[in-house]
């Protein structure tokens, strides 16, 4: 917007009277349990004080008392919304530090629900960052539905594969607990290609839409050297101008075999961050494709399947994987004492450190522009709070 | 019917009282108020006297009046939002920085 | 019907008008910060409407149904706004600067003032001249509290816009019951429904007496004056000049109308509470400014006071009284301007010399500026031959002729009382040393040549008076027809 | 008196009408915006939901009515009544037919304007009275722009008023007897246009929504009120809305002009303000809202100067129209 | 009769809201007192037929004005009411004798010879139409002139809220 409309504002604001406003962590748009405490003048946030920790449930003291074999069920529920890369992420760490071979058909699974999942993912964040641009009585709530009704296709595929819709327990140290049901891939490719369809349509609303581009366009903008410097990774960074995608830069679960683009923008603005994330639709279901098309034969699984409690068991050592989430790197740190369990875990949570990057950017935007920029830097709070 | 003798009674008490919250009050917004009740007893007269002389000239100067009011409302409101800015506290009494 | 469209009879403020909107369209030249261009053209288009106004001399005319008059009434004070004016808008643009508060808006407002005092000059119904006194006012409102960021600045604008609103409250009601009396507001039809008897009616009595209160605020008499050393410390100095000379000339045009065409038949009632206004005015102003140190708010007291001298001439009333009144108001412009003139351009340590000790030997330092600003003061004082002496001698010997010879008496005494305030600024500047750092004179072209303009006139009235004051008597004639 | 009587009894006729649209405008709502994303909408109470407006009221009715401790009591507690009446207040003037309505007025539409202006005092004194964060911020900003969009809006609403050359609404409606003055060349379509645009942002619809904006404000102005008061808020907005929609019919739509014999007027004037109602409802369930700054720019750098224009072009128009000599 | 009946309400409900505007400490209050006082005036406009008026009235008044002052007063001081010591302003105590005058003059007006004589019989047209011809016809160098005066009203105000944003 430019400059001089700002200025009608600040006049009819009371200028140096500055209020204290709590945004959350019981708010519409506080995407859980984000507590945000703006310093206004009039309209203009001048400052902002992030407090988190509203939904802190002991996850890393939870994985040391919790064996490998249960744990990746609760990994889960460390990014809710993406499950499926917190467990990527957990049995990783634990296969790196057992040097555990998998399979060529698991790692190709494990692509698959991976990429699966950031469809879903994405549209749930299309449609709360929609939602809180354009109101749950608005526009807003007709993105968020079309989004939510997407996301149940994919979330009715994983119900057929795993039989849970939102935390899954798929992944297993050494591969993955199962394997694909009979005619799952006929109706994932019929899926994928509705959605994808399905991306058109929600651009072509989104993008023709003045008041849509004038609510994203130049907001929140994140420079290059701030976003390296603050250490937000996925969509964030890569809207930022820096091409960084843990898929191409340390390829894992054999991410090598398929042919994808990392999307780019430089803006570094919440539109750019939106673009990124609408060619990531695409991308990830270029992937899901070529998995279907190139799944090799054989086990899901190097190891066994699950038996007992204890019967994963990881030598001494420690290590740390990660993965490339919907939201960008998620790591998991373990140390391991020869024991079922872990000695110590650790999460590096994207929503965690993407977050941080907010104290920095929304000073001196206005207070509907903080529920946007905070739409667009998706934080989901299991995450952040552990 | 009730006689044009009455309107014009009550617009003066409304005046009146006017002045007397002008008098009366310290904050500058309360003082400018009870300007804009002596405005508008003022209309309420014109328009009476109007009706009594059989002329619709009244009401066309109330029209002008409240095209005053209006200007001066924003200047008014302009001047004292600015001069509070640079001082916290509202009041008239205490811009004794001059005396009289 | 439709009314008589007459350009010609408000050709002198269309002048003025079209000048400011001009202004406003300059103002958005890109001119990296500098602004002198548009005073320039604002004191051409004053220049120009003093022009229009010396051209259309000796017209009588009536336009818009009686809502405005081309007089010489108004176009004598046209010229007196013009020449007020001309000399702000000159004595503004270096001070500006100096003060870094310069800005288009400032030389748009001046003109605007402008444009509703030859309102209220040249107006036949009181609506017109509400309308006038509130473009004027509005505008000085505004400029009043231009140096944004001072405190004092701030409560002038204030205390200027409510006490100046209050007053308007007064004016309108004025009006209003003043309507109800006669069934107008037109001048004319006033003086009609007066002479037909409503003068008895104590709707137009009271009515007249808000009306008064009104104007009493505007040219500051006792007691309507509580803001006026206020306003006259707080404001930019050449704004108090402003609100000193024209405004006040203005109010005293639209007052003098109201009084010589609608109410001559009872002039004997208004004179006497005229006569007491004269008189509050006169003592309490000269009384008070004894005691000041800032020379801006002895000023103040003393255009109370000249505010006073003034309504003596009022109260005499006629072609010689109003003769009077127009002239020493014309003599008033050039004097006030010229001493606020010298003030603004004195610094001590940077910031404005506005206490009387300030001018501690400035004989000394600055020779020829002492000079002038003792001629400006021995006519404020009213000595001859400077034109504040003929300028008094004529209304008070106005009041004598009336057989106000108290009123004369009052008055002399009052000069002899305001000989000393005045004198002592003489005094300092010409026996006094300096304490501390000197004040120092800033050098300013236009305002020198302000200043010269205003030089001139105070000697030009004082030395040859004759063709003026036939002037200033011949604009009153068309209002006592 | 009978006169007295007589409008009383129009007024309570006409009240009743209202409060009954509006109920149920709201379920017409409901499911259109359903229908757009893909829902079926209220549906369980009452065969297709038709009872849901009902039972929506009822619940309001029973619950809890929370006065916040701190907040201004008396101007709390009047805050909904005030922001009712206008409007019920602005179908005072609207002729539903010819000779059909409560006070056809001859300064129909300016009593309309001036009334639903007062709107805004209502949703103040609520925003003031809960002594709210959310609710102060929301009231400041609802000033900001419903004195903004009022002068675009009124200007909008005095084209019609031009070309029919009266204001009182049952002449513009009668002088659109020949073309509703939407199918006016250029002029009524931009009129229209602008009308829906500024009628969005008086009703504060989506995208003009800011003042209620639950993202950032939660609820704005209403957020502490519940139970009766908030049904009193509610049953005010969508009154001034449905009342809003009948003025567009009425200003553009040729008002109760139709096909069918005469009694059939007031049945299509319903359907055509239903048919405004669905329009600005379609536009809200299909934009995101937009910033304050930018509603502001909206208004006076685009609304403002195409009304002023449009106005002005009006103006021509009519002299033309009508030769020299008026 | 209704008429009367209705109008000594209007000026009971006008006259109450006056006096509460100048009593009451609260500012916001009386600002919404301010918006009773002018809501009832327009009605009295209503009562003497000068409804064009009315509408003007609750547009400008009650619609822009009132509204312009609460929100001053809710950006000036929010919550706050006038406290602290009274520094006895001087002319305050001119407020008694000065309404009282007032008061007696009221006295005095009603006994106007305007009010004594005959009435004119005509009832005045208070439609638009009748202040419309006025305004274009009579008052047409006022009507201009008034647009004069918004524009350097406009100008004041941008003028002093310009300086303040650089």
């Amino acid at each position: 917007m430019d400059p001089e409309a700002r200025k009608v504002i600040e006049m009819g604001y009371g200028g140096a009277e500055r209020l204290t406003m709590n945004m959350g962590p019981q708010h519409p748009s506080a995407h859980g349990v984000f507590r945000a405490i703006l310093t206004l003048q009039g309209e203009t946030v001048v400052g902002m004080d992030a407090v988190i920790g509203y939904l802190h449930r002991c996850h890393e003291k939870l994985g040391e008392t919790l064996t490998y074999t249960q744990y990746p069920s609760i990994a889960s529920k460390t990014d809710y919304v993406a499950a499926m890369s917190s467990e990527l992420a957990y049995v990783r760490a634990a296969e790196l530090l057992g040097k555990i071979e998998v399979p060529k058909r698991a790692q190709y699974l494990r692509v698959l629900v991976g990429e699966l999942q950031r469809i879903a993912s994405h549209c749930v964040w299309l449609g709360t960052w929609c939602m809180d641009m354009g109101g749950a009585l608005g526009g807003g709530a007709t993105v968020f539905l079309y989004c939510i009704r997407e996301r149940e296709m994919v979330l009715d595929l994983f119900e057929a594969l795993v039989g849970a819709r939102l935390l899954y327990g798929f992944h297993q140290v050494g591969g993955t607990r199962y394997d694909l049901p009979a005619g799952w891939v006929q109706t994932c490719r019929e899926t994928v290609d509705f959605i994808d369809r399905r991306i058109g349509e929600w651009e072509d609303m989104l993008e023709d839409n003045d008041f849509f581009l004038a609510r994203a366009r130049g907001v929140g903008v994140i420079s290059r050297e701030l976003a390296q410097e603050i250490g937000i990774s996925g969509p964030l960074i890569r809207a930022s101008g820096v091409n960084y995608d843990i898929r191409r830069a340390e390829p894992y679960s054999s991410y090598e075999d398929f042919d994808f683009k990392v999307p780019v923008e430089t803006a570094g603005d919440c539109y750019a961050r939106y673009r990124v994330r609408m060619v990531e639709f695409r991308e990830s279901s270029k992937i899901v494709r070529q998995v279907l098309d190139g799944l090799p034969a054989g086990p899901i699984s190097s190891r066994p399947g699950v038996k007992s409690v204890g019967q994963v068991r990881i030598p001494k050592g420690e290590a740390y994987a990660r993965v490339e989430g919907p939201r960008g790197e998620v790591g998991c740190y373990l140390v391991a004492d020869g024991s079922a369990k872990p000695y110590r875990m650790k999460w590096r949570g994207a929503s965690f450190s993407n977050l941080a990057v907010l104290p920095h950017i929304i000073p001196g935007h206005k207070v509907a522009d903080v529920v946007a920029i905070m739409g667009s830097v998706d934080p989901v709070f299991g995450e952040v709070d552990r | 019917m009730v006689p044009e003798s009455h309107y014009v009674a009550l617009s003066a008490v409304l005046f009146v009282i006017g002045v007397v919250g002008v008098l009366i009050r310290r904050n500058p917004l309360v003082i400018f108020m009870s300007i804009e009740l002596m405005l508008n007893a003022a209309n309420l007269a014109l328009v009476a006297f109007g009706q009594r002389h059989g002329t619709a000239q009244g009401q066309a100067l109330v029209f002008f009046v409240m095209c005053v009011a209006a200007a001066e409302v924003a200047v008014g409101l302009a001047i004292i939002v600015s001069i509070f800015r640079m001082r916290r506290r509202l009041s008239v009494d205490e811009l004794s920085l001059m005396r009289w | 019907m439709l009314p008589l469209i007459s350009f010609r009879a408000i050709a002198p403020g269309m002048a003025l008008a079209a000048t400011a909107c001009l202004l406003l369209l300059l103002d958005l030249l890109p001119t990296r910060g500098r602004k002198d261009h548009l005073a320039v053209v604002g004191l051409a288009g004053v220049v120009l409407s003093m022009i229009l106004s010396l051209g259309l001399w000796g017209s009588d005319e009536r336009a818009f149904n009686g809502m405005v008059r081309l007089d010489g009434f108004a176009l004598f004070f046209n010229l007196v706004i013009g020449f007020a004016t001309g000399l702000v808008l000159l004595l503004s643009i270096d001070y500006l600067r100096r003060q870094g508060m310069e800005s288009g808006e400032f030389y748009i407002l001046v003109l605007f003032s402008a444009v509703g005092m030859t309102l209220m000059a040249g107006a036949g119904d009181l609506i017109v001249i509400f309308l006038g006194l509130e473009v004027m006012s509005l505008s000085l409102y505004v400029l009043a509290g231009w140096f944004e960021g001072r405190l004092e600045a701030g409560e002038a604008s204030m205390k200027y816009f409510l006490l100046g609103a209050f007053a308007s409250g007064f004016f309108l009601y004025g009006i209003a019951l003043i309507f109800g009396a006669t069934g107008s507001t037109n001048l004319d039809r006033i003086a009609v429904a007066v002479a037909g008897g409503a003068a008895r009616d104590p709707l137009l009595i009271i009515g007249f007496g808000l009306l008064v209160a009104g104007f009493g605020f505007k040219i500051s008499s006792v007691p309507f004056h509580m803001w006026t050393a206020d306003v006259y410390q707080g404001a930019p100095t050449s704004v108090t000049a402003l609100i000193a000379t024209g405004s006040k000339a203005a109010a005293f045009a639209a007052l003098l109308r109201v009084l010589l065409s609608a109410l001559r038949t009872v002039q004997p009632d208004w004179a006497v509470l005229f006569w007491g206004l004269a008189v509050l005015s006169m003592t309490a102003g000269n009384v008070v400014a004894l005691a000041q140190q800032n020379i801006k708010r002895m000023l103040a007291y003393s255009s109370i006071a000249h505010a006073g001298y003034i309504l003596v001439g009022v109260v005499a009333g006629g072609a010689l009284g109003g003769g009077g009144v127009l002239f020493y108001l014309l003599v008033y412009t050039f004097t006030t301007a010229g001493a606020f003139g010298v003030i603004l351009l004195l610094e001590r340590d940077g910031r404005e010399a506005v206490a009387v000790s300030d001018l501690a030997g400035l004989a000394t330092r600055h020779p020829v500026l002492a000079l002038t600003f003792s001629v400006f003061l021995l006519s404020l004082v009213g000595i001859p031959p400077t034109a504040g002496f003929v300028g008094k001698f004529y209304l008070f010997g106005a009041a004598v002729r009336t057989g106000y010879v108290w009123l004369a008496v009052i008055g002399v005494v009052n000069s002899a009382i305001a000989a000393y305030y005045y004198l002592r600024l003489i005094v300092f500047m010409y026996m006094r040393e300096p304490e501390g750092s000197p004040t120092v004179l800033v050098p300013s072209l236009p305002a020198g040549l302000a200043l010269a303009v205003a030089l001139w006139g105070v000697v030009q009235l004082g030395v040859l008076p004759a063709p003026f004051l036939d002037l200033a008597q011949a604009a009153v004639i068309p209002l006592l027809r | 008196m009978t006169d007295a009587v007589d409008a009383f009894v129009a007024g309570f006729i006409v009240l009743s009408a209202v409060v009954g649209v509006v109920t149920y405008v709201t379920l017409l709502e409901r499911k259109f915006a359903a229908r757009m994303q893909s829902r079926i909408g209220p549906y369980r109470v009452g065969p297709h939901g038709l009872l849901q407006p009902i039972a929506d009221a009822l619940k309001l009715l029973m619950k809890e009515d929370i006065v916040p401790r701190l907040a201004d009591r008396v101007v709390y507690n009047l805050a909904p009544i005030v922001f009712l009446i206008p409007g019920m207040l602005i179908f005072a003037t609207i002729p539903f037919a010819p000779g059909l309505g409560v006070a056809d007025l001859n300064i129909g539409i300016l009593f309309f304007l001036a009334v639903s202006a007062m709107e805004i005092v209502g949703l103040f004194m609520a925003g003031w009275g809960s002594n709210n964060k959310y609710a102060l911020l929301s009231a400041m900003r609802a000033v900001n722009q419903i004195i903004s969009y009022d002068l675009p809006f009124i200007f909008t609403a005095l084209v019609p008023v031009l070309l029919a050359g009266s204001l009182r609404l049952s002449d513009i409606a009668t002088a659109q007897a020949g073309l509703w003055f939407v199918f006016y060349p250029v002029i009524g379509q931009l009129a229209f246009a602008a009308f829906i645009i500024t009628t969005l942002a008086a009703e504060n619809r989506v995208p003009f929504d800011i003042l209620e904006a639950e993202s950032e404000l939660v609820a704005g102005f209403r957020v502490e009120y519940s139970g009766m008061k908030f049904a009193l808020i509610q049953l005010g907005e969508y009154a001034h809305m449905v009342g809003t929609s009948f003025l567009g019919a009425l200003l553009f739509l040729g008002a109760w002009a139709g096909p069918g014999p005469a009694w059939l007027g007031p049945v299509w004037f319903l359907l055509k303000a239903m048919g405004v109602f669905l329009l600005v409802t379609w536009v809200r369930w299909s934009f995101v809202r937009i910033r304050v700054d930018q509603i502001l720019a909206i208004s006076w750098k685009l609304l403002l100067p195409l009304s002023l224009l449009l106005l002005m072009a009006t103006a021509l128009v009519v002299v033309l129209r009508s030769g020299p000599g008026v | 009769m209704g008429s009367v009946i209705a109008f000594w309400i209007l000026a009971a409900l006008v006259v109450g809201s006056a006096v509460g505007l100048v009593v009451r400490r609260n500012p916001i209050h009386g600002a919404l007192f301010l918006v009773v006082n002018l809501g009832g005036v327009a009605a009295l406009y209503l009562m003497m037929h000068a409804e064009f008026l009315a509408a003007a009235q609750v547009i400008v008044y009650a619609g822009a004005i009132a509204v312009l002052f609460v929100f001053a007063i809710m950006v000036l001081i929010p919550g706050k009411e006038e406290t602290g010591p009274d520094p006895l302003r001087a002319q305050r105590w001119l407020a008694v004798p000065l309404g009282g005058f007032l008061a007696l003059e009221i006295a005095l007006v009603l006994r106007s010879t305007v009010f004594t004589t005959s009435r004119s019989p005509a009832t005045v047209p208070g439609g638009v139409e009748a202040v419309g011809r006025l305004l274009f016809t009579d008052y047409l160098f006022p009507f201009e002139v008034t647009s004069f005066l918004l524009l350097a009203a406009l100008i004041g105000v941008m003028a002093l809220t310009k300086r303040k944003a650089s």
